[in-house]
Formats: C-alpha cells, structure tokens, sequence
C-alpha cells in the first residue's frame, strides 16, 4: 500500500472522528444539567460512530461518486467516507432547511442522491435497497457497485439472509460489510450470534467471505479492494466482517452500565495506534499530524457553523413531501 | 408526469376480463420504457397466480420479468432501490395478506424515503398485490388490509373494480413518480378457475390512458341512498342497486377507485344528495376504511345525515374457512340488500 | 381468568412513573406464576430501552428475563409457541415502529391461532411495545400505530395513559387468556432523560390489582365537549380542559384505555351528553383510531352530534425530524386547545 | 433397521397417499366440468403431499405424542405421520363444525394439541412457533423435541434464518426439516437457492446439517433419528434436508406449464419403489400389501364418511372464537 493512501486512509479517519467529537460536544451542550434527549441544537437518538473509523475508511476509499451506499442507523462514519456533502449533512442532522432532507430525516435518515448514500434506523433494511440500487447499475451496463454497511447484530435479522441469498442468486454488483462492534445496544454478541464469524454466513450464499480482525484500516482497504473489485469485475458479492470498536455508547446517554469491557476500549482505539505507525513508518510527522487535525476541525466546524446559521423549517410547510 | 392526461371514454367494444386488462396496461409501459420491470414470485413462466403479469414473459423475456425467492423484503426494498436509481419497477406481493413479512420495506423505506429525504429522492415504484376472498382460502389467503396500507402515509392506494379501471390505474400507478400500491380482488380479475360477477370483465380501450389516481367514480346514480365502496363490493352493490329498483329504491353507488389520496368531494356530494350513506367494505370493519367514510361525513357535517351510517364490512373476525360462515361474515349482496333496506325503511 | 375482579381505587399516596408501575406489575405475575417470562431486545440488563423491565433480570435471573438477537419474527413466534404450550410469555417489541419485521407472527399467528384451532388453542401472550414521538427521533422511531394493531381481529389492544392503569393493565393483560398488545407511549413512561408531564407520575396500589380490558375511563366529566383520546394524549387533553375553565369551558375527557374491545358505550353516553366530539390521536389521521371513534357515533345516531366532529391527529404524513416540524404535526394542547374553541365557539 | 419398522415406514406411506388420493378425488369431484376452486365439497386452495410421504414417515416414526410439530401449507403428510386424529382433521378440510378447528381454520390451519400438531400457510413462519414449543418443553424439563417443517423455497425467508440462529444459541431442543421438492410453486430450486444444498446452511449457525438424497424413506428415517435423540439429549438443534418429490401441482389446478421435469416424475415415485424394495427384501408380500392398503382405504374412507356426515358450522356463529 503506497504512502498516500495510508495518510489519506489516515486524514479520513480523522476527519470522522473529529466530526463525532463535534457532534458529541453540541449535542449534549444543552442537554445540561439533566440529560433530555429532545432538547437542545440535536435533538433525538444520536448514534455515534467513534472507534469504528477505519471500517468506512478502508471500505470506501474504494468507491466512487456513482457506487451506492446503504449505511445503518449508525451512519456519520459512513457518509464521511462516501463524500457527503459535511455541511448539508449537519445541517440535517441539526434539523435545518438547508440540511440534506430539509430537516424532515434526521440523522438517521440521510439522503444524498449525489453520492447515492442513504441510511436507516431499522436495523438490517438498509441492505434490500443496496440491493436495487446495484440492480439498477447492472442493468444500465455501468460498473458502479453499492456496498450495504450493518453491524453485528444485525446479521441476525432475517432481511440480512434474504438479501444476501437474492444478491448472490442474481450475481449482483453488492458488498456487504458487517461492522462488528461486539455489541447490539447491551446484547453482546455472544448473546446473539450463535457462530463466531460471520463470514462464516457467506458460505451460506456460496459467496466469498472475509473476516478483518482488529479494527486494522490497511487490512480493511486491502479486503474492500478485492471485494469492490470482483462486483465491478460482474463477479457478484461478497461478504466482509470487520471486528471494529464500539468506543461511546450505543447512543448519547447510554449509561453501558451493562459493559464488561469498557476498562481496555481506551487502549484499542484504531486512530493513536493508526497515528503511532504511520510515525513510525515516516508516512506521517508531528506537522503534518497537526495539519490534518486542523484541517478536520475547520472543515468540521465550517460545517456546523453552517448548520446553525441555516433557517429552521416553516412548521406550516410540516405536511409537504409526503407525495411528489 | 403523464402521457395520456383525460382517460378516454370507453367508448370500444373490446372486452376483457380485469386480469388481461391489467397486462395490457403493464405490457404498454414496458413498451414505452425500458426502466420498467417486473419482479415477484411466480411473475414468470406461471404468469403471476392470478395472471396479472400472464404472457409478459414470453414477451418481454427474463430479464425484464423476474421470479424470485420466497424473499418478499429482499425483492420488495430490491424494488425500492432501483426506482430509487431511476427504474420503475412493479413488484408484485403475491397476497397482501403476506405484508407482514415485509411491510417495514413497504412502509417505513418505499413509502418514507420521498419524505425524508426532504422530496429530493423520488422511489417510482408500483407494489401489485392481491386481495380478498370468497373461496374459502382461509384466514391468512383472503383478506383485503386495504385500510391497513392506506392507514401508513408516503404510498397512494388504488382498488380498481372493472377491467377498464384496473387498465388505467397501471399505467397511472406505474407513470407516479411515488410509491403506488395497486390492489387487485381475485374475485374481480375475471379468472377462468374462480366464481365472477360478470362485471369482471368489460370493455376496455386498446391504446394506453390513465385513470387519474385519488379521483372516485359515481359508479351509479340514484338519489335516495350512497354506497360508498371499493373494489369487488362495487360489482356487488351494482347489482343490488339493480334489484332495489323493483323495490323503488334509487341507489347512488361511489366507487372510490383509489384510497390514498381520496376523493372526499365526490363521497360528501352523494351524501349531501342522498342523505344516507353505506359504506360496503369486505376489509375489517373496524379502525379501517368503512369507519374513516363515515368519519369524514362526521367531521364535514353530521346533518347531512338523514339516517345513521351504515357498515357493511367483515365483523372484526378473521376469514372462517368453511363456505357458509366466510360467506356470512364477507358482505355480499344479502347484507348489502339489508342495509339499504334498514336505511330507507327506516 | 382473574385473581382481583374489581380494581381498588388508587387510595394509595405511594406516587411511582408508569415505567415503575409496569415493573411492579410484571413483577408481581412472575412471582405469582412461574410461567410468565419477559424476552426481548435489552430488557435483560439494560433493563428496556424505555425502562419497562429494569430491574426484572437482577430479581428474576436469566432463564426468565432473556435478551434476544435482533431476530423479532422469531422471538415473537417463539413466544407465541411458549403460550401454546401453556407459558404466559411478555415479548417486548422495542419499538411498535418495528412491526413491519415481523407483523405476520403477530397479526397472522399470535392474533389468529385461537380463531382458526376454533377455540381450542389458547394464546396468552403480551406484546408490549413502545410508542409515540416528541423528541425527535424521526419518522421510523416515532409512530403510536395502534391503529392499525387495532384494525386487525384477535388481539387485544391496550393503550394505558397513567401509572395505576398502566399496572392494572399489564396484569390484565397477563392474566388474559388471549393474546394482548400493550402500547406505552415513551413520553408518558416518567424516563427522567425525556420531557415529560407530571402526569406520568401518580399513585399505584402496591397490591396486584386488574385493570378491566375494553372499559374506557371518564377521566374528568364535563358538560360542554367530549374529548375522546388515548395514552399520552389523555394528559394532554386534561391539561387543556383545566386551562379551558377560565374561558368558560366545562371538558369531559375520555381515556380510551383499550382499543380492542372498545367501549363504545361509554363514548356514546359522553357524546350523548356533551354534544361535541373531538378526537385527539397520536396515530396517523386517515383509516384508524379517530375515523373509528366519529363512525361510531355517525352509525349510532348522527342527531347526537350539535357540531361536526373534530379530529386532531398527525396529518398523513410521517414523523418529521426537526422540533418545530414534529411539533406541528402532534396533537399537542394547542392543537387541542385550538379544536375545543373551533367546537364550543362555532 | 429391522423388519418391523420398514413395514411400519411402509405403512404409513401408503396411509398418507390414500389419504391424499382420496382428497384429490373428493376435491375435484364436484368442481366440474370447469374448475372453480371456491366450489364442492372442500373448496380453497388444496396443497397435495404425494411424493413426500418419505420425510413426514422417516422422521415422525421417532416422534412421541408430546413432541410438537409445525408444518406449513402442505401439511397432511405430517399431520398424519403425526398422529393427528384422521376424522377431525378431515372435517376440518371438509369445513365441518366437528373438525379439529370447528371449520375455521381449513386445510392450511390444522391444529392438534392433542399432538401438539400445527401447521401454517405464511411460508416459513411455522419455525418460530416450533422454537417457543421446544423452549416451553425445555423449561419444563421434559425431554419433548419439536420439528419444524418446511419446503426449499421457504429456506430462503428471513424467518429461517432468525430461527435457526436463535434455535442454536439458545440449544433448543428443535429440529429443522427442509423438504426439498425441487419446485416452490413455478419456481424451480436453481431459480431460488444460491446454493445447492440447504443443509450447508446449518454451518451459518454452528449447527450439524445433513441432507438425505434421493426421497430415501430408510435415509431419513436413520438421519432424523440422531437429530431427534440430540435434542432429546440436550444437545440442540439440528438442519436436514431431504431431496423429495412433488408428484403432483403445487396446488390443485396448477396446469404445471412451467415443470420441465414433468416426463421423470413418475418413474420417482417413492412408494412403488418402496414396495419392490421390501418385497425383494421379503419385509412385504403381496399378501401384506393388500392388507396394508386396504386398512388404509377404510381408515381414510371411514374418515371422510365421518367429514361429510358431520354438520356444516351455523353462519350465525360466524364471528365466534376471535376471543377466549
Ligand atoms: C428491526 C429493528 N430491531 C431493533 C432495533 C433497535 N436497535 C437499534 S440499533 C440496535 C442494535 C444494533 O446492533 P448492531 O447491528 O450490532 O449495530 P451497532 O449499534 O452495534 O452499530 C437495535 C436493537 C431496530 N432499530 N430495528
Ligand atoms: C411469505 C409467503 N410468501 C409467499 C407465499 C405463497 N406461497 C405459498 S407456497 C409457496 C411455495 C413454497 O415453496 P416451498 O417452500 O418449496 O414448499 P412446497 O410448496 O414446494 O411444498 C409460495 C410462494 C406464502 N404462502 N407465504
Ligand atoms: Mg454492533
Ligand atoms: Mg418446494
């Protein structure tokens, strides 16, 4: 892997990050002193994607602006990494006019036809869409993918066999990525996956299947290329697991009173290790560390400065877009 | 979006049953646009099993008609992914009593994704499903759920109840930049192999036209009570509108024709005229169609009503599957009959 | 089957939030009988993502509070299984938003297994799921869809808007040798980390106790107007009817309390009296709970009703996101406030 | 196996085609000359088990009455294999107030408790309440097992998966049963399956998987007894697949245009082959076939005498039954 693309795989993870922390930060500003989940700039769940940088990184470094994405109730990383628009997608996020929905979706509900992102809050539905969307790119004879992002849990739903059964029978131009976290709110997966791998499931579609371990965002890339590959290549899917990290709470104001391995989530955090080698190997230098950080925060902050300045919706104009 | 924007008057001697009409309509579309598809079980080589893709097949080939899986979330969110892209695809749920393995694609994605996205995303898309009964398939093969579908924002319903409707309806539903559920009767499709009202078949003009989605029908005029109904009970009342002539009894009898958007104008017009209103519903009969008809007399003008309401739906029990008791708990013409009677010998 | 038929009157002082008073009910049937179980998404140790069920783990181990795979047809059906067989299962759907993944073994299973056996299979299982929106959490976590819970037949449908009925309720509903769905609403649970009103705090009877199935309640008489409303929206209906005092305005309040059966009575009897309708639902507007509710009174006797019938429910259109856009479409107390005047001042 | 329980196997493979062949007949007896499906004696749809007497024979020999089992739409074969109660349940096809459900139900909603038999006609969604029976059964500390029936075509719901995921995780005492008949409606195994054999599928759940070629009464009845005798042990949940036949429409009237198999079908049947088998092996005579066939024609004429002696359910009492 060239040293670009291990301090661009480097500079995206930093910007995600630094656009949770901003999240985080104005989400709970003004949800003090007792926490109220509907109060304040963002109201509603927030379900934060800290920890879990290197999986849309790696996975979409691969992409195009034409490739489709499907990512989960967990979506920011996601989006970051697909190239949605920071400013439009915050300002939807803050519930603005000028937000990606004009404040109707939420952060769970981003839509962007010019990167072909979406996402969903109902855990695993996310990947039947991806699923027509890469119909939709094979029939028109383009070599577009969709990749269908969801995490462990989620691997349980029925809709996650379906839609790998269909995308295989039909040889479809989709990938599937399983951000494995350990966790589906409190249930940790022991408690909900009765094998160890779900890569393993591939085998189950006759499709290939790879599991990433440790949360590496080079072996991510590495994996991803192949997999974007074959389904550009008319070579149908592929599963991919990633064991990731859930670093914050399944949302703000998760108490985790439930987790067991909260002491060593510091320890495994993907972006100082990430750091550490990149130094090691000379691909970064403290400057130029400083300069990515720098650049993440003002691109992020332009962007929430930009969501809090755009106009709130006209709550008499609350019953349009149902319909064309 | 339209081609077509005044249905002809169908003024042709042609006559088809509603199942080939319906074909007619999908085949002309995909005549005309490459981006529609059609895609459900048994949609193939079987013709859909009660025939509303016969034929496409062999004439459109496999790529453009596809069997599936028994996979209804799969295909259906399939579908909404590639309308989403640009396609207009027509997914057909073979009964509608089958929602419930995939309704949260139907409704919380197909029929949310417009809204959400702020009206930037459009999901052009028909969900084609059957309904009803009167066969004895049992609880779980012969309910309408219509008033479930149209209850959920973000997708219009259409019923149509003859062949030239249910032509026209198609290709409106597949030109609608939204989600169309389109929900045909079985009873009403004029099948070979299943008892029909001769209304089943009728004619039906040759070329393309649409039958303008969220506008009722006055099916019948009379001026001394309304029927308010939908679907197969629309050949239903017909009939006994016929019959109570001899009785002396002018029976007015709105076809709603399409449920999400409706048509409150032409119900609360027959009313104000008649004074008396039945709403006919072979749906449950609570919390559902047959309860938001009276509900929007109710809230237009209590005294346009001359009489109470009547409801003429299915008792809040599930579909027996012995003959005699499906057939007293579907509104047929016997109970029909009885509620015009109660209404004007009132 | 009923241990306690009549439900003491909440003479207690001890004040506890619905979500308290749900636990205690739960807790009171496990210990009773050991064939009531709690299985669901996080209702172990986190103890429900609405704090239904905190608590529940630590006094009753984990072979009877079970965290379940993201996996609701399954686990709903296991529960139904586990009540064929005898067991008196409460399976937590953790957001009614979620039924479209797996509504068949709800509607076409749970609801419908005792029908079809004709009565020789009983299923007393408790479906309890959350409801309800105002904290924007947007249009896929934020439904009350007890309406269409409602439409269809074999569940019982229970809407509790207070701490004392929804205790009373949940043991009902336990107790009940049918199947019954139990929709709280998130904001009137008492959670310290949502707004809410202190109406969501009140004093439960520490005994087990039922609260009887299908009778609403008369939660404050009036002479002027008859509000007709369920769950949270009954705290809000009691806030406007004590704000309308000052402008003259007598409110009779009635909390529906159960959907199925419904109480029609004691609806009638208020409209009778009042003369005015309103009917205040979360739920969607069209095909459900308020239609219902203004068709019972248009098939009973129009001539009831001195003015047309008011309806204030979410306006067709799905849960937006943003405050001010949720708050516009909620039946809040000024939407409320704005009908009552429209009603008494017309 | 010994001679005692190949004559029995034998038995009750020709009891369940006597069975079918006699609804066949009374189904379409009344339906003529044109076919109307709502009409006759038993109206509906009707979904035939011929062909399939292997699988409900083979593994429902190792089933005790407090065993619960689950079929789907096409239940009489399991049914009887079963146990359930032959006069009721054919009341029950034919609509009558004495059948197993009083008339509601029909020939898709049989239910037994006697047997703890059930089946439904929503594919697949007869494997989560077979889960809940083996989870009350091991609660209990019984040593009941449940099997849950389904075709090939239902592997590929969502629900199969969440069973079976959850069956293993919480080691229940439950048995999976795929019927592979090739077809699901029109729909041909290759058109619907990503893979070409279901019982790989148990590899997804950590579970063994077995499949029995060949509609092989002897194969299933060796194979589902290990799967059978595991769940009694407490050692959970097993996935069989057995290559069957459906020897004729998938419902009556299904004109079968679309099966290109249609010249081998006969030649499969699995009883005559059967019969030489065991006569050749000198289980069987031609004496004892006689005898095995006509105690089955009078059980199964016996039964639809009583079916069409019973009375018809009253109308008025339609609406009865919704409530306990
Ligand atoms: C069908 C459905 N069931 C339950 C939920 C509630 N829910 C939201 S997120 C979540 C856990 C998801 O876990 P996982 O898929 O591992 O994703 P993670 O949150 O760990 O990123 C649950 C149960 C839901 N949104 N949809
Ligand atoms: C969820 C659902 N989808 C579709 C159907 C319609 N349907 C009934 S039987 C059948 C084919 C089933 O095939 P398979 O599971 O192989 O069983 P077989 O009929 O071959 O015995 C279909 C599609 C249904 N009943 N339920
Ligand atoms: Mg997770
Ligand atoms: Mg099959």
């Amino acid at each position: 892997m060239d040293d670009k693309t291990r301090a661009e795989l480097y500079r995206m993870m930093v910007l995600i990050r630094t656009y949770e922390e901003a999240i985080l930060r104005d989400y709970h500003a003004d949800k003090k002193p007792a926490f109220d989940i509907g109060a304040g700039l963002v109201p509603g769940e927030m379900h934060l994607s800290a920890g879990q940088e290197p999986v849309a990184a790696g996975v979409c470094a691969h992409l195009r602006q034409h490739d489709a994405v499907t990512a989960p109730h967990r979506p920011h990383h996601v989006a970051i990494a697909k190239g949605v628009d920071l400013e439009r997608m915050t300002a939807e996020i803050f519930g603005r006019e000028s937000g990606l929905g004009r404040g109707r979706g939420g952060h769970m509900h981003l839509f962007d036809p010019a990167t072909h992102f979406s996402c969903s809050g109902i855990v695993g539905e996310g990947l039947p869409p991806a699923l027509g969307q890469a119909f939709a790119f094979k029939r028109a004879g383009a070599d577009a993918v969709a990749v269908a992002f969801a995490g462990e849990g989620a691997a349980n739903a029925g809709v996650f066999h379906e839609s790998l059964n269909l995308a295989a029978l039909w040889n479809l131009p989709v990938i599937f990525v399983v951000e494995d976290n350990d966790w589906a709110i409190s249930v940790p997966r022991r408690a909900s996956t009765a094998i160890g791998n779900n890569a393993d499931r591939a085998f189950a579609y006759g499709i290939p299947g790879a599991r990433v371990e440790d949360n590496d965002v080079e072996a991510v890339y590495t994996t991803a290329g192949e997999a974007v590959a074959r389904a550009r290549a008319g070579e149908g899917p592929t599963l991919l697991e990633i064991h990731t990290l859930r670093l914050w709470g399944h949302f703000e104001g998760d108490p985790q009173a439930y987790r067991d391995d909260l002491d060593e989530v510091p320890g495994r955090d993907p972006i100082p290790r990430y750091e550490q080698h990149l130094l090691a190997e000379q691909v970064l230098t403290e400057d130029s560390i400083r300069q990515v950080r720098q650049e993440a925060s003002a691109r992020v902050e332009k962007a929430i400065e930009f969501a809090k300045q755009s106009p709130i919706p006209a709550p008499e104009r609350a019953a349009e877009y149902v319909f064309a | 979006m339209s081609v077509t924007q005044t249905p002809p008057a169908p003024t042709t001697s042609r006559r088809l049953t509603t199942a080939k009409a319906i074909v007619e309509g999908i085949a002309q579309e995909m005549e005309r646009d490459p981006g529609v598809v059609v895609i459900g079980e048994d949609v193939g080589a079987y013709g859909g099993i009660f025939s509303s893709t016969a034929g496409l097949l062999d004439r459109f080939g496999p790529d453009r008609v596809m069997d599936t899986p028994i996979s209804e979330s799969a295909f259906i969110g399939l579908g909404t992914g590639a309308a989403v892209e640009g396609m207009r695809p027509i997914v057909e749920l073979m009964f509608a009593d089958f929602f419930g393995v995939c309704m949260d694609q139907i409704y919380n994605h197909m029929a949310k994704i417009h809204f959400e996205s702020g009206g930037h995303v459009t999901v052009p898309m028909v969900l084609m499903t059957a309904a009803g009964g009167g066969y004895s398939d049992g609880a779980q093969h012969s309910q309408c759920l219509w008033g479930t579908f149209a209850h959920l924002p973000g997708m219009k319903v259409v019923v149509p109840s003859n062949p030239a409707d249910a032509k026209g309806l198609m290709i409106s539903a597949i030109r609608d930049d939204n989600p169309v559920v389109y929900m045909f009767h079985k009873g009403a499709m004029g099948l070979p192999w299943m008892a029909k009202n001769p209304r089943s078949v009728g004619p039906v003009p040759e070329e393309a036209y649409e039958t303008p989605i969220g506008r009722a029908a006055v099916a019948r005029e009379g001026a001394d009570v309304t029927i308010v109904t939908l679907s197969l009970s629309v050949q239903h009342a017909l009939d006994v509108a016929e019959d109570m002539i001899g009785e002396g009894v002018d029976v007015e009898v709105v076809d709603l024709r399409s449920l999400v958007p409706l048509d409150r104008e032409t119900v609360l017009t027959s009313v104000a005229k008649t004074g008396r209103l039945i709403v006919v519903d072979e749906d449950y009969r609570s919390y559902g169609v047959s309860g938001e008809i009276a509900a929007i007399v109710a809230e237009q003008d209590p005294a346009l009503l001359r009489a109470p309401v009547q409801r003429v739906a299915v008792p809040d029990v599930p579909l027996p599957y012995a003959r005699v008791l499906e057939d007293a708990v579907l509104p047929n013409r016997e109970r029909i009959r009885a509620a015009v009677r109660r209404l004007t010998q009132a």
